[in-house]
């Protein structure tokens, strides 16, 4: 096999991009779009890993490279990205604006798949940043009132972070000397930077409070980019912050009590906030933000106990991995519904949708299964006082995701056709769940794991809970007014406004001239003028004349100061 | 032998003479005359730079009892700037007026080149006697100059500046009469014999006196704005460029000569030259008539000159007073540009009113763009002379700390700028204020004299070391 | 010390023409004054010349008797309109 | 210098002083504008040569005697000359 | 031959005006060649000069106009930043101002003070002493004067008025202070370190007056603060003129001015000595939020664009006046960086005017469909602007905010976040219409743009993009500032 | 008190008098008339203080020809109209011209008695080819104070060709004006010519003679001599033209001979000065006849 460079792997999405901006080119390169990652995976599935690569010239001085924890991070990005990519293609055959989309989805792609790679600051954080901005393309791709809202607030957030991102970044770097984004989890960063940067990354993670965008934007967005979004942007965040905060050597409990704190509410509000939503892909956002929520905690653990890291942080990648497939299936899912009548193919479809929604809550002998027990297990070593609700932890959030995933289905399944929708956007969501449903054997240790009964419960208990809701629901004939998008966010935009733009008129001002106009001015005649010379003369006589022979002031005498000093 | 500086001052008479006596060939005669004269104040000019200054004793007598003429630096800078100036005005003058206009009066070579003369005279004079009679010379002529269109204005103008005129004659007269009383001697060397007695003090108060009136220098201005705005436009151009110089000429005369003794004299100077810079502008600001405006803005720059002059304080310690010079010579040549420019603006629209100079079927020309030039020049930017000159002078202000000597400077600055942008904006118009097929008005000798003299103002500054060289070679 | 005094009268006498000079009424009365004024002073210039026994001062008296018609004739033949 | 002459001389002066005042202030005092030409062309005439002759008398060299002479001539002619003038534009236009 | 190599960079522009300016104004051929020859040929001789300076070659000439003043060129490193910098950008703009005029009136004395006002900016980059600087400064004024009036409008006379009193202040304060500087010091040249030698201890208010005035004078045209209200008017001005305003010659100049006082008149010891950094750093700042604050609420186009020149320029401020090498880069970069994303914006935004006359942020819907290109190079720019990796603006950010760090004021961090806030919240707007709203039904295409008007912002744009990229490269815009702090500071 | 302190007291008062009426009268021909006499008391003055040469200047001119001037033009403008400056105004010039006189007044009666420059006139007379020391030093020392002053003449004669004022036609003034012409105007030649070379000795000169030579002329003129022929007229001015024109050139030739502009060659002085002094005194003539007669192409009638 031929050494793969590792800059293909951003290097591919983005000569794309290049190529696709020549309109004519374009009808025979869009089919090209899924494969852009493939250079990626083919990286991620090399064996050996690629070569580190150094760009002196690129930047601030570029460094590649493909590190340990990097690798499944990049295998399944690419794969979701391709992935999505079908379905996109697909999706929008006839889209307005499809161009646009593939446009700010190969950047987004390349911003996603760059930032695993990258190994400095400046590289990273650019990735970063294209990846953010390039997915609020993604998200407004609608065009509807609800795709601007979303990216009000998505590009807010995401600059917002990209700014606190900035700033950490700056400050870490400034305090280690180093460009390297290694350095960034190094002991002498201030606490300060370690702080702005994982709030940049938060951000990203759709940690609470600062997930507002996020079911939102999965909401908005066109289901592959929700997709993407979802499965594989924002395990971007949890990259990064696995890279820079200093898992593993040293303990910080007073950021870790917060991440964790952060994680808990995550852990609470999301199923509470996802189950009144009346549109499966916010469900499914809301979801998302429980399972993140879930991760997050693992890191907070890993925080605490740093002795625990070499543990948690495969369960936790575990966890992201299963996730990010599950998740992506879940949402590529939702348009194949979509293409679908109600009826038996519907059916079909519903029963595929809930065995990955099983898996995505932990159903024995699912990818889920695996990803939870090997958290469990590693959090047995989190510090003693932490013990008593980790496990109601990991219990909620089973159970959150189960009902959130049976209220999914359930608005899934009422989902009214969509005559434009093609058939074979189902092509991708099959490619999705099949990886999906075959986890248990692709991933490492998977078979071996033990089914664990314990699992079935949340399941159980959420199935339970759905149906007495749903006798409840029937017998009192109760109806469910969803909230309006966006939390507390929907208050705001509750209030009314003029224009979605930040424009306003200048205010007035008052001219301004030094031209003194219209005088008539007065001609002094020859009487004065005469009286005037007299005067002067006379004046200047009397002057001349009492004024004391010998230099006379006309201004200070010739100053002490002199120019050669 | 027959030496550049007797040429300077017979020539341009002899030449007035063809030119009264052959009018048909006065344009000829004046031009070749105009011409020749620069061609000896360069040759002066050149060999004072060579050799130094020189001074020639009329006629083998010695100076208090002969007159004495001087030639040195300041005296050929002066030389040089009419010679200039005037090159410019007369090749205006040569041209033919636009169609439809009246052809200028015949009687201007004559004048001009007597005018010429005089000023070549007054500049190599040495003597206060033949500075009185050189006045006369020029106050006649520029009387002449101003009632030259004959207009009713421009009649009761010029009579009004002959009475001022007069005036300060007698004023000059007087004292230099007290002068003569008090030293036995009218030469002036002396003049710092003068300024140790008090009857002397008074004698050169009465020349300055004179001279004031002669400069136009606030409050005596009354005269000057009717008069160079009423008068055609080479004879304001020469006017406000080049005769009122001259009083300002003897009054730097005698404050070199004059040393420390005639401080009180040159603190006057630098009051009335505020107040004068000051009334100005605020006229200028005020002034409906684009000749008016110019006119007044002679009056706030020759405020200028004469502040500069005045806090330029004793020459013996200072060379302030060479910023003064350049400032005059400046002043010169953007002037007469100026004036040159709005004779022809006038000339194509019809009238000088400022509200009207937008007419639509007139594209901005060739005069409009030499107004704005010589403005620029006028205000003092670089690179022009006017910035050097200011420069010097605000830099030897501030080594002695005469901090409000350069608040007013400063203050003059910024008033001329914002009077001149009243025109020059106009200068600039196009866009709705230009009709789709408006014509642009042909080019005129005169076009090119305001041109040729607004870009020499503009390119004075870079060459502003000769003059600075030529000025030191003068006898203090 | 006679003929100073003679001047002295003779002066008087060319002052003596003010009166009519002031009264007017018409111009012709005021250029008669002057006219004698004229007439007064060139006797008082001889008389000066006589008393200080200069006779260059008679030159002096020729030159104003030579000029003495050219005002009154100018007066004469130009109209003498005026106000 | 002979006393007659002197005498003499002063004689006439002082007679010519003397019609010279009396033509001021003939001037001054007559009517009307005519009668005041008198006073100007007659007694003003007679007034100078006098003094003139006078002052020829008293004179030491005969040199003067040309300036005084043509003075004399001069103002009478003119005093005469300009009186006819006056006097007929006065006739011609009573106004003026 | 080659010490005349400054003058002759002059000359190519200086030269070219008059010649220009007596055009008849239907000469348009020969008049587009004369000037795109001239904007080549500087480009050609700016190419020499820069190889040869970085060899360490020193360029100097000097004509002396007045006792102790002279005229001097010099070319150094920070002249050849501030000469590349307008060199490129003016054949682009010629090009550009080309397109657009065409058919226009007056469009010799356009190009004749346009070539004067590069001619300015040209003797500004290479100015060898104060005095010099000065002139040159002043020639900028009057030169961009007529520029700014163009339209003839009388908004554009207002706009031309206020810009005139604002520059003529400044200008004054200038010359005011300079003169006092050369009372004090005799002649100031030029140095690196700074000239004043044991000045700022003998005299230490009269230092400090001084550079408040100069700063008061420079700040005018790198539009301080108080001293900026010229720049959001004069967005009256045709496009390629704001363009120049804004990125090459008069905000830039201002800027370039304060680094000339800052570093090579001043010299950094003496700006900590007097303490007077550090009040200009925060002028700075004051006015980078204050810019970007004034830009939110502008509907105009080319108003918005400049409020946010306002904010941007004194990000070079920012970075000499933090005193710190780090800061130091990074603001030296902004001057370039700022210029090609600033006038990026400002082509782009004229084609707007020009292809579909949308002239209002609120007219901008759909841009991306009806003129993509435009609209791409706009975008770039303002990612740029707000500071998106990798583009250019993201490096001077980067290396201000190490700066502010090494200064010891992290507040500056503080600083560039709320502001590239403020630049995303005015910018993403206008990429959020042009991109993401359908053209509004109306829109027809009133003009076509030709290849004049298309290629110079796509060129800018390719700029933006490889500043940021190549930054790392040697003769990258980064790569020279680090060249001229390390002589400023080392 | 004795007749001389007398006389000169009155002839003060008479000049004061004279000249406060001279500004007041409210009639042109009365001004006239009064500034005449004026003219004519300020010569009598400059002979009491010793200057003949004044004296005699200011008699031609000042009394004699300026009248006809004035009168000449006091023709052509309206009545008066300007009404008398406001009390505070007078009261002001009162003030200014009180000091003024008074520090005239206090400088000139303290001024040092004796003079340098007379002497040194007396001591370089024996060069200067002339015994009047007016003469000389109007046509040697400071022979181009001379030139200066002839241009100021001529300029004027220019600004009156500039201006072209109406030209006078004189009424017809009679029989009696042709005997008087026959009279005066050889006596006036005769005196002229008499001046002219008297002022190498005694006062006199270019000037006096130029005047008394230009009253005849004017006498010819108002008698009817019509000067308005284009021949003469061109004639008169190329006559008042070459009096400067001869002084320059001659100036010039002399620098041309000595090396010093208006240095006259050794011994022959004199004969450059009369010689100066001839074409002066015509050129004078002319120009003051001209003056009189005006240039305009319109007739004044």
């Amino acid at each position: 096999m031929i050494a793969l460079p590792l800059w293909i792997v951003p290097a591919a999405p983005l000569v794309l991009l290049a190529l696709l901006l020549v309109p004519q080119a374009r009808p025979a390169l869009r089919a090209l779009v899924p494969l852009a990652p493939l250079p990626a995976l083919a990286a991620a599935l090399a064996s050996p890993a690629p070569a580190p690569v150094t760009l002196d010239w690129l930047m601030l001085g570029t460094e590649l490279a493909l590190t340990d924890t990097a690798r499944p991070f990049l295998g399944f990005t690419a794969a979701l990205w391709a992935l999505a990519g079908w379905q996109a293609l697909r999706l929008l055959r006839d889209a307005p604006g499809r161009d646009r989309f593939l446009a700010c989805f190969l950047l987004a792609m390349t911003g996603n798949l760059g930032l695993l790679v990258a190994q400095d600051i400046a590289a990273f954080y650019s990735f970063f940043a294209a990846m953010s901005l390039a997915s609020w393309g993604l998200v407004l791709q609608g065009g509807g009132a609800a795709q601007v809202f979303a990216g009000r607030v998505y590009i807010g957030f995401a600059v917002t972070g990209e700014l606190a991102l900035f700033a950490g970044l700056s400050l870490g770097a400034f305090a280690t000397g180093e460009t390297r984004l290694a350095a960034m989890a190094g002991p002498e960063v201030p606490a300060l930077a370690t702080a702005l940067m994982a709030a940049g990354l938060l951000v990203k993670l759709g940690a609470v409070p600062l997930h507002l965008w996020l079911p939102l934007a999965h909401a908005a967005a066109p289901a592959p980019a929700s997709a993407v979004l979802s499965g594989a942007m924002l395990k971007a965040g949890l990259f990064g912050l696995m890279t820079v905060l200093p898992l593993g050597s040293a303990a910080l409990p007073g950021a870790a009590a917060g991440l964790a704190a952060m994680a808990l509410a995550g852990l609470v509000l999301a199923p509470a906030l996802g189950l009144v939503q009346a549109e499966a892909k916010a469900v499914l956002a809301y979801s998302s933000i429980g399972q993140m929520s879930l991760m997050a905690l693992g890191l907070a653990a890993g925080l605490a106990a740093p002795a625990a890291w070499p543990l948690l942080g495969p369960a936790v990648l575990l966890l992201a991995v299963h996730h990010a497939f599950a998740k992506a299936a879940l949402f590529l899912g939702v348009p194949a519904v979509w293409s679908t009548a109600p009826g038996a193919l519907r059916a079909a479809l519903l029963a595929a949708l809930a065995l990955l929604a099983l898996a995505l809550a932990g159903l024995p002998a699912t990818s889920g299964a695996i990803a939870k027990t090997a958290l469990k297990e590693a959090l047995e070593a989190a510090p003693a006082g932490w013990q008593v609700w980790l496990g109601t932890a990991l219990f909620a959030a089973s159970l959150g995701t189960a009902l959130l995933m049976l209220r999914a289905l359930w608005l899934l399944a009422d989902a009214p056709q969509k005559p434009d929708t093609a058939g074979d956007v189902a092509l991708p969501w099959l490619g999705a769940t099949g990886l999906v449903l075959a986890a248990p054997w692709l991933l490492p240790g998977g078979a071996a794991a033990a089914p664990d009964p314990a699992d079935l419960v949340p399941p159980g208990l959420a199935a339970a809970l759905a149906l007495a809701a749903l006798a409840l629901v029937r017998s009192f004939g109760l109806r469910l007014a969803p909230p309006k998008a966006g939390e507390l966010l929907g208050l705001f935009e509750a209030a009314p406004r003029p224009a979605p733009v930040l424009a306003l008129p200048p205010p007035p001002r008052r001219g301004r001239t030094l031209v003194v106009r219209r005088g008539r001015g007065a001609v002094a005649r020859p009487e004065r003028g005469a009286l005037a010379i007299l005067g002067v003369a006379a004046a200047l006589a009397l002057v001349m004349a009492l004024a004391p022979a010998g230099p006379a002031p006309v201004s200070a005498p010739p100053a002490p100061v002199t120019g050669e000093g | 032998m027959v030496t550049e500086t007797s040429l300077l001052v017979t020539l341009p008479f002899l030449a007035a003479l063809a030119a009264a006596a052959a009018p048909r060939a006065a344009a000829t005669l004046g031009m070749a005359a105009t011409l020749a004269n620069a061609g000896f104040a360069a040759l002066l000019a050149r060999a004072l730079l060579a050799d130094g200054a020189r001074e020639t004793s009329l006629g083998g007598w010695e100076a208090p009892l002969g007159i004495t003429l001087r030639a040195d630096g300041l005296a050929a800078l002066m030389i040089g700037m009419t010679a200039l100036v005037g090159s410019a005005v007369a090749l205006q003058a040569m041209g033919r007026p636009a169609p439809g206009r009246p052809a200028p009066a015949g009687g201007f070579w004559p004048l001009w080149l007597a005018t010429l003369g005089a000023m070549n005279a007054l500049f190599l004079s040495d003597d206060l006697f033949n500075l009185y009679v050189t006045f006369e010379i020029l106050g006649l002529s520029a009387v002449g100059l101003t009632a030259l269109t004959g207009s009713r204005r421009a009649l009761r103008a010029a009579f009004d500046y002959l009475s001022a005129g007069l005036a300060g004659s007698l004023l000059l007269l007087l004292g230099v009469a007290l002068a003569y009383a008090e030293a036995g001697r009218v030469d002036l060397a002396a003049v710092p014999a003068l300024v140790e007695t008090m009857r002397g003090r008074i004698a050169l108060a009465l020349v300055l006196a004179g001279l004031a009136v002669k400069a136009a220098l606030f409050p005596l201005h009354f005269w000057m704005p009717a008069a160079h705005a009423n008068a055609a436009p080479p004879a304001s151009a020469l006017l406000s460029a080049l005769v009122v110089k001259t009083a300002l000429y003897v009054a730097l005369r005698l404050s070199l000569e004059g040393g420390a003794g005639i401080a009180p004299a040159r603190a006057a100077l630098a009051v009335a030259g505020s107040g004068a810079m000051l009334w100005g502008a605020w006229n200028a600001l005020r002034a409906e008539r684009l000749k008016l405006l110019v006119a007044h803005s002679t009056v706030a720059q020759i405020g200028l000159i004469a502040l500069a002059l005045g806090v330029a304080g004793n020459p013996a310690d200072s060379t302030l007073w060479q910023a003064a010079a350049l400032l005059m010579l400046s002043h010169a040549l953007a002037k007469a540009a100026m004036f040159l420019a709005a004779g022809r603006i006038a000339e194509e629209l019809g009238h000088d009113r400022i509200s009207g100079l937008n007419r639509t079927e007139l594209r901005p020309g060739a005069a409009e763009f030499a107004f704005a030039i010589a403005a620029v020049s006028l205000i003092g930017l670089p690179p022009t002379a006017g910035f050097v000159g200011k420069w010097v002078l605000i830099e030897g202000l501030i080594a002695r700390e005469a901090w409000i000597w350069v608040a007013l400077v400063m203050t003059g600055t910024v008033l001329s700028a914002a009077y001149l942008s009243r025109v020059v904006s106009r200068c600039l118009r196009g866009g709705p204020h230009v009709a789709p097929g408006a014509r642009r008005p042909a080019w005129h000798m005169g076009d090119v004299a305001a041109l040729g003299l607004a870009v020499g103002a503009l390119a004075l500054g870079l060459a502003s070391a000769l003059p600075f060289a030529l000025l030191e070679t003068t006898l203090t | 010390m006679m003929l100073e005094f003679l001047a002295l009268g003779a002066l008087l006498a060319t002052l003596a023409s003010l009166p009519r000079l002031i009264l007017g009424p018409r111009p012709a009365d005021r250029i008669a004054a002057a006219q004698l004024a004229g007439t007064g002073t060139i006797a008082t210039i001889i008389l000066l010349g006589a008393a200080t026994g200069t006779p260059a001062l008679y030159d002096m008296a020729l030159v104003f008797a030579a000029l003495a018609a050219v005002t009154g004739l100018a007066f004469v033949a130009l109209g003498g309109r005026s106000s | 210098m002979s006393l007659v002459a002197t005498l003499l001389g002063t004689a006439m002066i002082a007679a010519g002083v003397g019609f010279l005042l009396f033509a001021a202030l003939g001037l001054w005092r007559l009517p009307d504008t005519l009668s005041r030409l008198h006073a100007l062309t007659k007694a003003d005439t007679a007034g100078l040569a006098l003094v003139a002759l006078g002052a020829a008398c008293l004179s030491d060299t005969p040199a003067a005697l040309l300036p005084l002479g043509l003075c004399a001539l001069l103002v009478a002619v003119s005093g005469a000359t300009i009186g006819h003038l006056i006097a007929r534009r006065l006739m011609r236009r009573p106004a003026a | 031959m080659t010490e005349l190599l400054p003058l002759a960079i002059l000359m190519t522009s200086l030269g070219v005006a008059p010649a220009i300016l007596a055009m008849p104004d239907d000469w348009s051929r020969l008049r587009t060649a004369v000037n795109l020859a001239a904007a080549a040929l500087k480009l050609g001789l700016v190419a020499w000069l820069s190889l040869s300076v970085a060899q360490g070659a020193e360029f100097g000439l000097g004509l002396e106009i007045a006792p102790g003043l002279a005229l001097e060129l010099k070319a150094d490193a920070l002249s050849v930043l501030f000469l590349a910098l307008s060199s490129v950008l003016w054949l682009l703009t010629t090009l550009y101002a080309v397109g657009y005029l065409e058919g226009g009136t007056d469009r010799s004395r356009f190009f004749g003070f346009f070539s004067l006002c590069v001619a300015a900016t040209v003797g500004i980059a290479m100015a060898g002493n104060l005095f010099t600087f000065v002139v040159f400064f002043e020639l900028l004024t009057l030169a961009t004067w007529p520029l700014v009036v163009h339209r003839g409008s009388a908004e554009a006379h207002r706009a031309g008025r206020i810009y005139l009193v604002y520059t003529l202040g400044g200008g004054l304060a200038l010359t005011l202070g300079a003169a006092w500087l050369y009372a004090l010091a005799g002649a100031v040249p030029f140095a690196p370190r700074g000239v004043l030698g044991d000045l700022p201890q003998t005299h230490p208010v009269a230092v400090t007056a001084i550079f408040v005035l100069l700063i008061a004078g420079v700040g005018v045209k790198a539009a301080l603060v108080p001293l900026h209200g010229w720049l959001p008017v004069s967005m009256v001005a045709p496009a390629p003129v704001s363009a120049l305003l804004h990125a090459v010659a008069v905000v830039k100049s201002g800027a370039y001015g304060i680094m000339r006082i800052v570093y090579d008149v001043y010299g950094v010891e003496t700006m900590q000595g007097l303490g007077l950094a550090a009040p200009l750093a925060a002028l700075a700042g004051a006015t980078i939020l204050w810019g970007s604050f004034r830009a939110l609420r502008q509907d105009d186009l080319k108003k918005r664009l400049a409020y946010s020149t306002v904010s941007q320029v004194s990000y070079i401020t920012l970075g000499v006046a933090l005193i710190s090498p780090l800061a130091a880069v990074g603001g030296l970069a902004h001057l370039i960086h700022q210029g090609i994303m600033k006038i990026t914006l400002f082509l782009a935004a004229g084609n707007f005017a020009e292809g579909r006359g949308v002239k209002t942020v609120s007219g901008m819907d759909g841009m991306g469909r009806l003129m993509p290109g435009a609209t791409l190079a706009f975008t770039v720019g303002a990612l740029g602007m707000i500071g998106v990796p990798p583009l250019a603006g993201f490096i001077s950010k980067w290396y201000l905010g190490a700066g502010g760090l090494d200064a010891g004021q992290p507040a500056v961090i503080a600083l560039l976040a709320g502001s590239g806030l403020m630049n995303a919240a005015y910018f993403l707007p206008i990429l959020y219409r042009a991109w993401f709203r359908d053209p509004p039904a109306d829109a027809v295409p009133k003009r076509r743009i030709g290849w004049m008007l298309a290629v110079p912002p796509a060129v800018t744009a390719g700029f933006v993009l490889a500043a940021g990229l190549l930054a790392n490269a040697p003769f990258s815009p980064l790569g020279w500032t680090r060249f001229i702090v390390s002589l400023e500071y080392l | 008190m004795s007749p001389v302190v007398l006389f000169d007291a009155a002839l003060a008062l008479g000049v004061l008098g004279c000249a406060a009426l001279a500004l007041t009268l409210r009639d042109r021909t009365g001004t006239v008339a009064a500034f005449m006499l004026t003219g004519l008391l300020v010569a009598l003055s400059w002979l009491r203080l010793g200057a003949p040469d004044v004296a005699l200047a200011e008699a031609a001119i000042g009394a004699g020809l300026t009248g006809a001037l004035f009168l000449r033009g006091a023709r052509r403008l309206g009545p008066l109209r300007a009404r008398p400056p406001a009390p505070a105004q007078a009261a002001a010039a009162a003030l200014g011209a009180a000091v003024l006189s008074a520090a005239l007044l206090w400088a000139f009666a303290t001024a040092p008695a004796e003079s340098l420059y007379p002497p040194r006139v007396a001591a370089a007379l024996e060069d200067s080819g002339v015994s009047n020391p007016v003469t000389a030093v109007l046509l040697n020392f400071r022979a181009w104070d001379t030139l200066l002053e002839i241009a100021v003449l001529v300029v004027a004669l220019l600004l009156v060709m500039t201006l072209s004022p109406p030209r006078v036609i004189p009424d017809k003034l009679g029989a009696l004006v042709q005997p008087f012409a026959r009279i005066v105007v050889p006596v006036a030649v005769l005196v002229a010519g008499h001046l002219l070379w008297q002022g190498a000795e005694a006062p006199g000169g270019a000037f006096q003679a130029g005047a008394v030579l230009a009253g005849a002329g004017l006498a010819l003129v108002l008698g009817g001599v019509r000067v308005d022929r284009r021949v003469l007229r061109r004639a008169l001015t190329a006559l008042a033209l070459a009096g400067l024109a001869v002084f320059t050139l001659a100036a010039l030739a002399s620098q041309a001979v000595t090396g010093a502009l208006l240095g006259y060659p050794d011994g022959q002085a004199k004969a450059w000065i009369i010689a100066i002094e001839g074409a002066l005194t015509l050129s004078i003539a002319a120009t003051l006849c001209l003056l009189f007669t005006g240039y305009g192409r319109r007739s004044a009638r």
